[in-house]
């Protein structure tokens, strides 16, 4: 039905089976816009945020996805930059998931604040110390760069190639790709650094704030290391999972195993800093403010093995796996080790984001917990659908991964 | 040019008209408006504009009665503080008052009479004409004379003048009974008529002459005596002044009373009299009060052969009052001391209005221990006051007498008209009922708001709001001397509104006007000469004399001023007979000293014990603006009545949850509360707010009411300061 | 891709731009007539002399009291005293009924900006004319114009849409009290003027 | 005419907490004074608006021991490192150079709630309702206070309204200077023990000023190096250590509101 969209050389499913996939995730994108009309019409009400919890789920998972959709610039950068070929049978993958989590990301941004139509106000009348200033722009720049990037591979589709202007466009803008690799890791750079800071400078947080490092809080710099540690993890794992779920072979084993290598010493490096940072604080970020350190582990639910998880079990062990080749080679190892950096990456945004706000900070106060209300939930369902959605689309009828038709030719 | 458009000739004229939108003002105007329109869009309400004036009135929440000063935007007030050099309020509010301009706005205002039916816990209600309440009336005023039962008059604020024309009407009316909350200075006046050789009159207290004041529950430091008095106090605590008032408060609530005390003593419910018992007993036994007061007070402090007032207090040793009161011997003992070595001191006993009175007894025994404190000697506090003069036609002999609830046999009642344009105490509904005739009785209420009372009439008639009415304020409790002044509006009263006197006259065949009735009362003030006026324009207290002529005095009263009489200069001479005039006083006295606090009682152990309270301005129906939501829901400050607090022992041993919910239940009835922990709370007792919620927005339906005291058993009910219930997890 | 001098794509330029700059800002705003004809002229005229403080007072704590009220206008208007129809409706229709003229306030600014007149008058030194312009000799009252969406007074934005002002008195946005205070070095903080 | 002769104030408070009787009445002047609207059916302490908000604290012994202390908590006006001012994208929030006021615009804000998460003493709250008063009541509203609409932030700035207004009276007079006395905030002025004192900090004449020095005198959290201006006062030492955790630590006893 739809076979005269489908690239040249590869093997698609049955176009009902196709819409059999989306229809669940179509449904889950109606909930979901269901979930986030009600957000946007009546008010955050809808949410069980509050007053003292004025940040929840949406900013937890915002700041998750923005550093798994991180490789999209990792990966552009070392393949258009520092030419690491490896990298070219991921890369237009890498930029639709990118895309996604960026767009989704944004997208939520706009249901979370309470007067999205005055948004423009930070072009406007910006507040330059501010790190959301800093975020809100590198994201609706990087976002633009995204849509150019993802631009060639939608003009990659046969049938949009028939229109020689296309084409000839298409070719342009591949000829521009290093700029906007150069411009994406430069913009991502600072937006995942200050997604860090977002929190690093909360000096009214101890929890939270880090001494300064130049004009960036530690937290700034540590973002953009496990960022970078999570993005090829992340598209490793979705690979993997898209090899699964349409029982093809995308990608050589080398290209995956090259991912989880750079995974590996991404975050080697980022659990050395952030031990490093994390002594730091203990001794005596936290305590020259009033806050003895050990207090933040004084609850049953937040204990030390918070700390000892995020450090050593989603952190240093995934990374010595990483490391080691002969892991590398086997599947399974390196399927469970990228799981596994990515639970540590989201574990560190939600210990972040999420802990901070449920530690009191005056003396009276109590210890907050926090549920989403059925309506946070949808309109992030509403991103993870639409994610989806967006994906199996692209995955379809672009060319995603380059090698696909040379490996079905092997077969 | 061949007219032949195609679809690509369609796609530039749009990208066209996109680039040329682009450079005229529409997206970037557009964006600005609808910033704009965010800001000021029509759901958002306008603040008024118009000239700024300042008027003065005077509060008619409760009964202190302060002074009020407006600041107003075209004539609606909008922000209210004290008045400045009031003798009330010295320019402080409490919370209820300083949003007390919000009650004309209150969601639950009625705008006409209405008939009300309760449902399954919601009320509705049907708009009804005045003259069918009317002719209700009437007919049920038929039937109330002879067999078919009485007539009661329920008034919410005794001691207006208004209260006296009632009182006045139902003297004339065959089987009228004119009917109030029971409070604790009420029973005290009873008492002391019971008791006293010549009657002795409304008691007053001259607190400046106070250095420990002894406080049996009483809200001494929150709203027993007016700021004026409690301020200077509160300003002292916690310093090392030498002078500063100390104050003791004996409550088994851990009350704000008892927070703000320089000492608090917790004892088991119920248990006043002893305590006041054994204190009095160890100021005899260690001879710490002066012989010949005793004597010439007392005339039954030791007759031998008969029952004394030694021989009652010689049984309360500290080691028995402890057992009975739970408070320590130590503590009864170095009490007694400090009081009389740091005098002048004076003993209050004046239960807090959700918690209803202490009870005759107990207001007895803490008499007592007024007098061994020779509280009521010429240096003492204790004082007689004079009521302000009324006119003529109103004196005591002309007025039907003031009725407790419990002397009103049950199903009696076939016509209750209840004026609650003035809330103040509390009655329990429960106990109401039960004196109504079963299925044939009528109950009226005159209400602004469809709350408190008004929810269990048949038919309400809206009264005008506070603010908007015309009332009087008499004497407060705590005051010295007669005091009157006057609540005029500041507002104007909408339409429909009838003032309670007017239906009650109607109800009476007579005529009566609030304004008329309050004239010829200051008019009468103004006949005797006497006491000074605080003119609240100026701040100044003038000698009445230099008035010219009542309709001065009314000028000055309705706007913001307060009339107080002169003190009584000399005290003349009283007896107390403890024992005497009723024959079984003896016995009476003993039982209740002996009485065995329900925190002990013989029910089964799974009971606890429950504490009712509240305010006067706040629990005797809604008098709260809808802006207190600031202070229950949105801060926790003032608990909800639907938060019962424990002590986290207890709650523990009931398997209760600090922040779950539970499921409270006497025989009459349950109801559903949160749970909150409270170390400072009494083991084995909940402490529980009665009275209304603030109603901050209106839903679609009336929702009744939840108010602790209608758990109250009607048959153990009075007084009804603790009664047990079970607590388990809803 | 577009080719230049393409006529589809400047016929839709063209027609864009008349209707962003023609049609546009007549859709925008609503013209409204005041409910009563006012001439400034004829009141500070010569035949009445009357100065702008004689009815734009400033009470004792300093608040402008705007319009004038109906009592100030009674002081001389109890009865018709000239022959104007607006005259004679003014009398008939609010003197004589007590009613307040529900004037529609072209300098009006929202609730949520504080601007005090004594400041600038009394402090500042600044003339009715700087930002009223020659209001307060005009013969008559023009049409109100309000903004369908923001509901503020044209005089708010200015007269011409595009912003650009040619005169001091032209504009009551934000940006242009900013712009004075800044040339003038005067207070600058967001609470000095919002409330 | 120019700033030069404007006098540089720092607007604070003392708050005496051993006066404090935990009444209220501040927390409902402020209310009313500021247009703050009445809550919604299902509101609750961590929804709701209160500019200012009286804690209750207790110093952690049982019954009968228990000492109870009120907190009346408002925004602490925090001078250095101002953790709202900062943090918010679009410059809604700001400190007010000649008064040392922590402003808030809730015209200019988007709601995105950063500066919510930035304050350590929880002082700002959010519209998470469109604001509604009773039918009737906005006749009732303060001219002077804008009421906010749904989705933005406020909190306390000193009741600015009674600012301007003071600086109206003394232009009425041609000055540029108020007079202290016109400028109270609500809650000052309706404590009914005087319990908080209120001016300018500068001034050594003042009480405030006075207050602030005195040995009594803490202020929260104040290791954070924000220095707030917002003086609690208490002789009590239990009251004293609950200015920060570590101080808290100090002593046995748990501490908790």
């Amino acid at each position: 039905m739809d076979k005269h969209l489908i690239t040249r050389g590869v093997q698609r499913s049955p176009f009902w089976k196709f819409i059999l996939w989306i229809l669940p995730w179509g449904m889950l994108l109606g909930w979901g816009l269901y979930g986030a009309y009600l957000c946007l019409a009546e008010g955050l009400n809808q949410t069980n945020m509050d007053n003292r919890f004025a940040f929840g789920l949406w900013i937890y998972l915002d700041l998750t996805v923005i550093a798994f959709g991180a490789g999209a610039f990792f990966t552009g950068f070392l393949l258009y930059i520092l030419k690491r070929h490896e990298l070219k049978s991921v890369i237009n993958s890498a930029v639709v998931l990118g895309l996604i989590c960026y767009s989704g990301a944004i997208a939520v941004l706009m249901v979370d604040v309470g007067q999205p139509l005055r948004a423009w106000f930070t072009f406007w009348h910006p507040n330059v110390h501010s790190m959301l200033t800093e975020v809100t722009f590198c994201l609706t720049c990087y976002l633009t760069v995204l849509i150019l990037e993802y631009a060639p591979i939608v003009l990659k589709n046969r049938q949009i190639r028939k229109i020689p202007s296309y084409l000839v466009f298409e070719f342009n803008l591949h000829k521009l790709m290093v700029v906007f690799a150069g411009v994406g890791a430069f913009l991502s750079f600072f937006h995942q650094g200050s997604l860090g800071g977002l929190y690093g400078v909360l000096r009214g947080r101890p929890f939270a704030f880090r001494e300064e490092l130049g004009i960036w809080p530690s937290t700034f710099f540590l973002f953009i290391l496990s960022a970078m540690a999570a993005g090829p993890s992340f598209i490793l794992l979705t690979t993997w999972l898209v090899e699964k779920l349409s029982r093809k072979r995308l990608v050589k084993h080398e290209t995956l195993s090259y991912l989880g290598k750079l995974s590996g010493i991404m975050l080697t490096v980022y659990i050395l800093f952030k031990s490093i940072d994390t002594l730091i604080w203990i001794n005596s970020t936290s305590p020259s403010s009033g806050f003895p350190a050990f207090e933040y582990y004084d609850r049953a639910a937040f204990g030390t093995w918070v700390l000892f998880a995020e450090v050593v079990v989603f952190g240093l062990l995934p990374a010595l796996l990483l490391l080691r080749k002969r892991f590398r080679e086997h599947r399974g190892w390196l399927i469970t080790s990228a799981v596994f950096v990515l639970a540590g990456v989201a574990l560190n945004r939600f210990v972040l984001t999420i802990q901070t706000l449920a530690l009191p900070t005056l003396v009276f106060d109590e210890f907050l917990s926090y549920l989403p209300s059925w309506q946070e939930v949808a309109t992030f369902s509403l991103v993870i659908a639409y994610g989806v959605v967006l994906y199996s689309v692209s995955f379809r009828y672009l060319p995603l991964f380059p090698q696909e038709r040379e490996l079905a030719q092997s077969y | 040019m061949p007219l032949t458009l195609t679809r690509r000739d369609i796609l530039k004229f749009v990208g066209g008209s996109i680039a040329g939108i682009m450079v005229t003002p529409i997206p970037w105007k557009l964006l600005d408006d609808v910033s704009i329109w965010t800001q000021n869009g029509p759901w958002i309400p306008k603040v008024p504009r118009g000239a700024l004036t300042t008027s003065f009135s005077t509060c008619a929440l409760c009964p202190a009665g302060c002074g009020v000063q407006a600041r107003c935007v075209n004539g609606i007030p909008y922000f209210l503080s004290g008045t400045r050099n009031h003798p009330v309020n010295n320019g402080t509010l409490c919370p209820s008052g300083v949003a007390a301009h919000h009650l004309a706005y209150h969601p639950l205002r009625l705008k006409t009479p209405v008939q009300v039916t309760r449902g399954n816990g919601t009320i509705e209600v049907r708009p009804v004409s005045l003259d069918d309440v009317l002719r209700k009336i009437s007919v049920a005023s038929g039937n109330s004379t002879g067999a078919k039962g009485s007539l009661a008059l329920l008034d919410q604020r005794p001691g207006r003048t208004v209260s006296l024309f009632y009182r006045k009407q139902l003297a004339r009316h065959d089987h009228g009974i004119y009917l109030v909350s029971p409070t604790d200075p009420i029973l005290i006046t009873q008492c002391l008529d019971e008791m006293a050789e010549t009657p002795f009159g409304p008691v007053g207290y001259h607190l400046e002459n106070v250095r420990t004041i002894l406080s049996f529950a009483a809200p001494v430091l929150d709203g027993w005596g007016t700021p004026a008095q409690t301020s200077p106090m509160l300003r002292t605590r916690h310093s090392s002044e030498q002078n500063a008032v100390k104050v003791i408060q004996i409550d088994s609530r851990h009350s704000r009373s008892a927070q703000l005390a320089d000492q608090w003593i917790p004892l088991k419910p119920k248990t006043e009299a002893a305590l006041a018992f054994g204190i009095a007993h160890v100021i005899i036994r260690d001879g710490l009060y002066d012989k010949r007061v005793i004597g010439r007070r007392i005339p039954d402090f030791n007759i031998p052969g008969k029952h004394s007032y030694s021989d009652l207090i010689g049984r309360f040793t500290p080691d028995h009052t402890s057992e009975l009161t739970g408070v320590s011997s130590d503590v009864i003992v170095s009490t007694a001391h400090s009081l009389v070595a740091r005098g002048p001191s004076v003993a209050i006993g004046d239960g807090d209005s959700g918690g209803g009175p202490l009870g005759k007894e107990a207001e007895i025994a803490i008499w007592g221990l007024n007098i061994l404190l020779g509280a009521l000697e010429s240096n003492g506090s204790i004082v007689q006051r004079r009521e302000a003069p009324v006119p003529e036609g109103f004196s005591s002999k002309e007025l039907s007498p003031v009725m407790g609830i419990s002397a009103i046999p049950d199903h009696s009642i076939g016509l209750l008209l209840i004026d609650g344009s003035d809330p103040g105490d509390p009655l329990p509904w429960s106990l109401l009922e039960r004196k109504l005739i079963p299925r044939q009785s009528l109950v009226v209420a005159c209400s602004p708001t469809l709350t408190g009372l008004a929810q269990h009439a048949q038919y309400v008639v809206p009264t005008p709001a506070h603010l908007e009415a015309l009332t009087d304020i008499p004497t407060i409790v705590s005051s010295a001397t007669a005091t009157f002044s006057i609540s005029a509006p500041l507002l104007k009263r909408p339409e429909g509104m009838t003032d309670a006197i007017e239906i009650m006259a109607k109800v009476f065949e007579t005529e009566g006007s609030m304004e008329d009735l309050l004239k010829q009362r200051t008019s009468a003030i103004f006949a005797t000469r006497r006491g000074c006026v605080f003119k609240a324009g100026t701040g100044t207290t003038v000698p009445i004399t230099e008035l010219g002529s009542p309709d001065e005095f009314w000028t000055e009263l309705t706007a913001g001023g307060m009339w107080t009489d002169d003190p009584i200069r000399s005290k003349p001479f009283f007896q107390f007979h403890f024992m005497g005039r009723a024959p079984d006083a003896y016995q009476r006295m003993l039982d209740a000293g002996e009485a065995v606090s329900p925190l002990d009682g013989p029910l089964t152990p799974e009971m606890l014990t429950v504490l009712p309270y509240g305010r006067r301005a706040e629990v005797g129906g809604a008098q709260l603006s809808p802006l207190m939501t600031k202070l229950y829901q949105e801060s926790g400050l003032h608990r909800s009545s639907k938060v019962a607090v424990l002590n986290p022992a207890t709650a523990k041993k009931f398997d209760l949850v600090h922040g779950e919910q539970g499921i409270l239940a006497t025989a009459c009835g349950t109801q559903k509360v949160g749970i909150r922990v409270d170390a400072a709370v009494m083991p084995g007792v909940i402490e529980i707010a009665a009275g209304p919620e603030p109603i901050g927005q209106a839903g679609n339906e009336i929702v009744q009411e939840q108010n602790i005291l209608e758990l109250i058993d009607p048959d153990q009910a009075l007084p009804w300061r603790a009664f047990r219930a079970t607590l388990r997890k809803a | 891709m577009i080719k230049k001098g393409s006529p589809g794509f400047w016929s839709g330029f063209g027609v864009a731009l008349v209707i962003g700059w023609l049609a546009f800002p007549r859709i925008l705003y609503r013209s409204l007539e005041q409910p009563v004809q006012f001439s400034h002229a004829i009141h500070t005229g010569e035949t009445v002399g009357m100065t702008c403080d004689g009815c734009h007072t400033f009470s004792n704590d300093g608040r402008f009291a705007g319009i004038p009220t109906l009592v100030q206008c009674a002081g001389c208007h109890a009865d018709v005293v000239g022959e104007t129809e607006a005259e004679e409706h003014f009398v008939k229709e609010y003197i004589k009924q007590r009613r307040e003229v529900p004037w529609h306030v072209y300098a009006r600014q929202p609730d949520n900006a504080h601007f005090s007149h004594a400041d600038h008058v009394n402090v500042g030194g600044i003339v009715c004319e700087r930002c009223h312009g020659s209001h307060g000799t005009s013969g008559s009252l023009r049409p109100f114009e309000e903004n369908r969406i923001s509901g503020y007074s044209r005089d708010i934005w200015g007269a011409n849409i595009s912003g650009v002002k040619s005169n001091a008195w032209e504009g009551m946005k934000m940006n242009d009290c900013v712009a004075c205070h800044n040339e003038n070095n005067h207070r600058s903080a967001c609470l000095d003027c919002h409330k | 005419m120019d700033q030069a002769t404007v006098k540089q104030s720092r607007y604070g408070m003392a708050i005496d907490l051993d006066r404090c009787t935990g009444c209220g009445a501040c927390l409902m002047a402020c209310a009313v004074e500021n247009n703050v609207s009445p809550g919604r059916p299902t509101v609750n302490e961590r929804t709701g608006t209160t500019w200012m908000r009286v804690i209750e604290v207790q110093d952690g012994r049982a019954f009968p021991a228990a000492e109870t202390a009120f907190i009346p908590m408002m925004c602490q006006q925090c001078e250095e490192e101002t953790p709202c001012v900062s943090v918010c994208p679009q410059n809604a929030v700001e400190v007010d150079p000649e008064t040392g006021i922590v402003g808030q615009i809730p015209q200019r804000c988007l709601g995105c709630r950063y500066c919510m998460t930035a304050c350590p003493y929880h002082a700002r709250y959010y519209n998470w309702w469109d604001p509604q008063w009773p039918e009737g009541m906005e006749k009732a509203l303060n001219p002077d206070v804008a009421p906010r609409m749904r989705g933005v932030v406020e909190k306390c700035n000193f009741c600015h309204g009674r600012l301007h207004d003071a600086r109206a009276k003394a232009a009425a007079k041609g000055s540029r200077e108020i007079n202290p006395t016109d400028y109270i905030p609500a809650c000052v002025e309706s404590c009914p023990v005087q319990a908080i004192t209120f001016g300018d900090l500068n001034d050594e004449a003042a009480d405030v000023a006075r207050q602030a020095k005195s040995e009594r005198a803490f202020r929260f959290l104040s290791r954070l190096g924000t220095e707030p201006k917002v003086y609690y006062l208490s002789g009590r030492s239990w009251v004293q250590r609950l200015a920060d955790r570590e101080l808290a630590r100090s002593k046995k006893e748990t501490v908790h509101g």
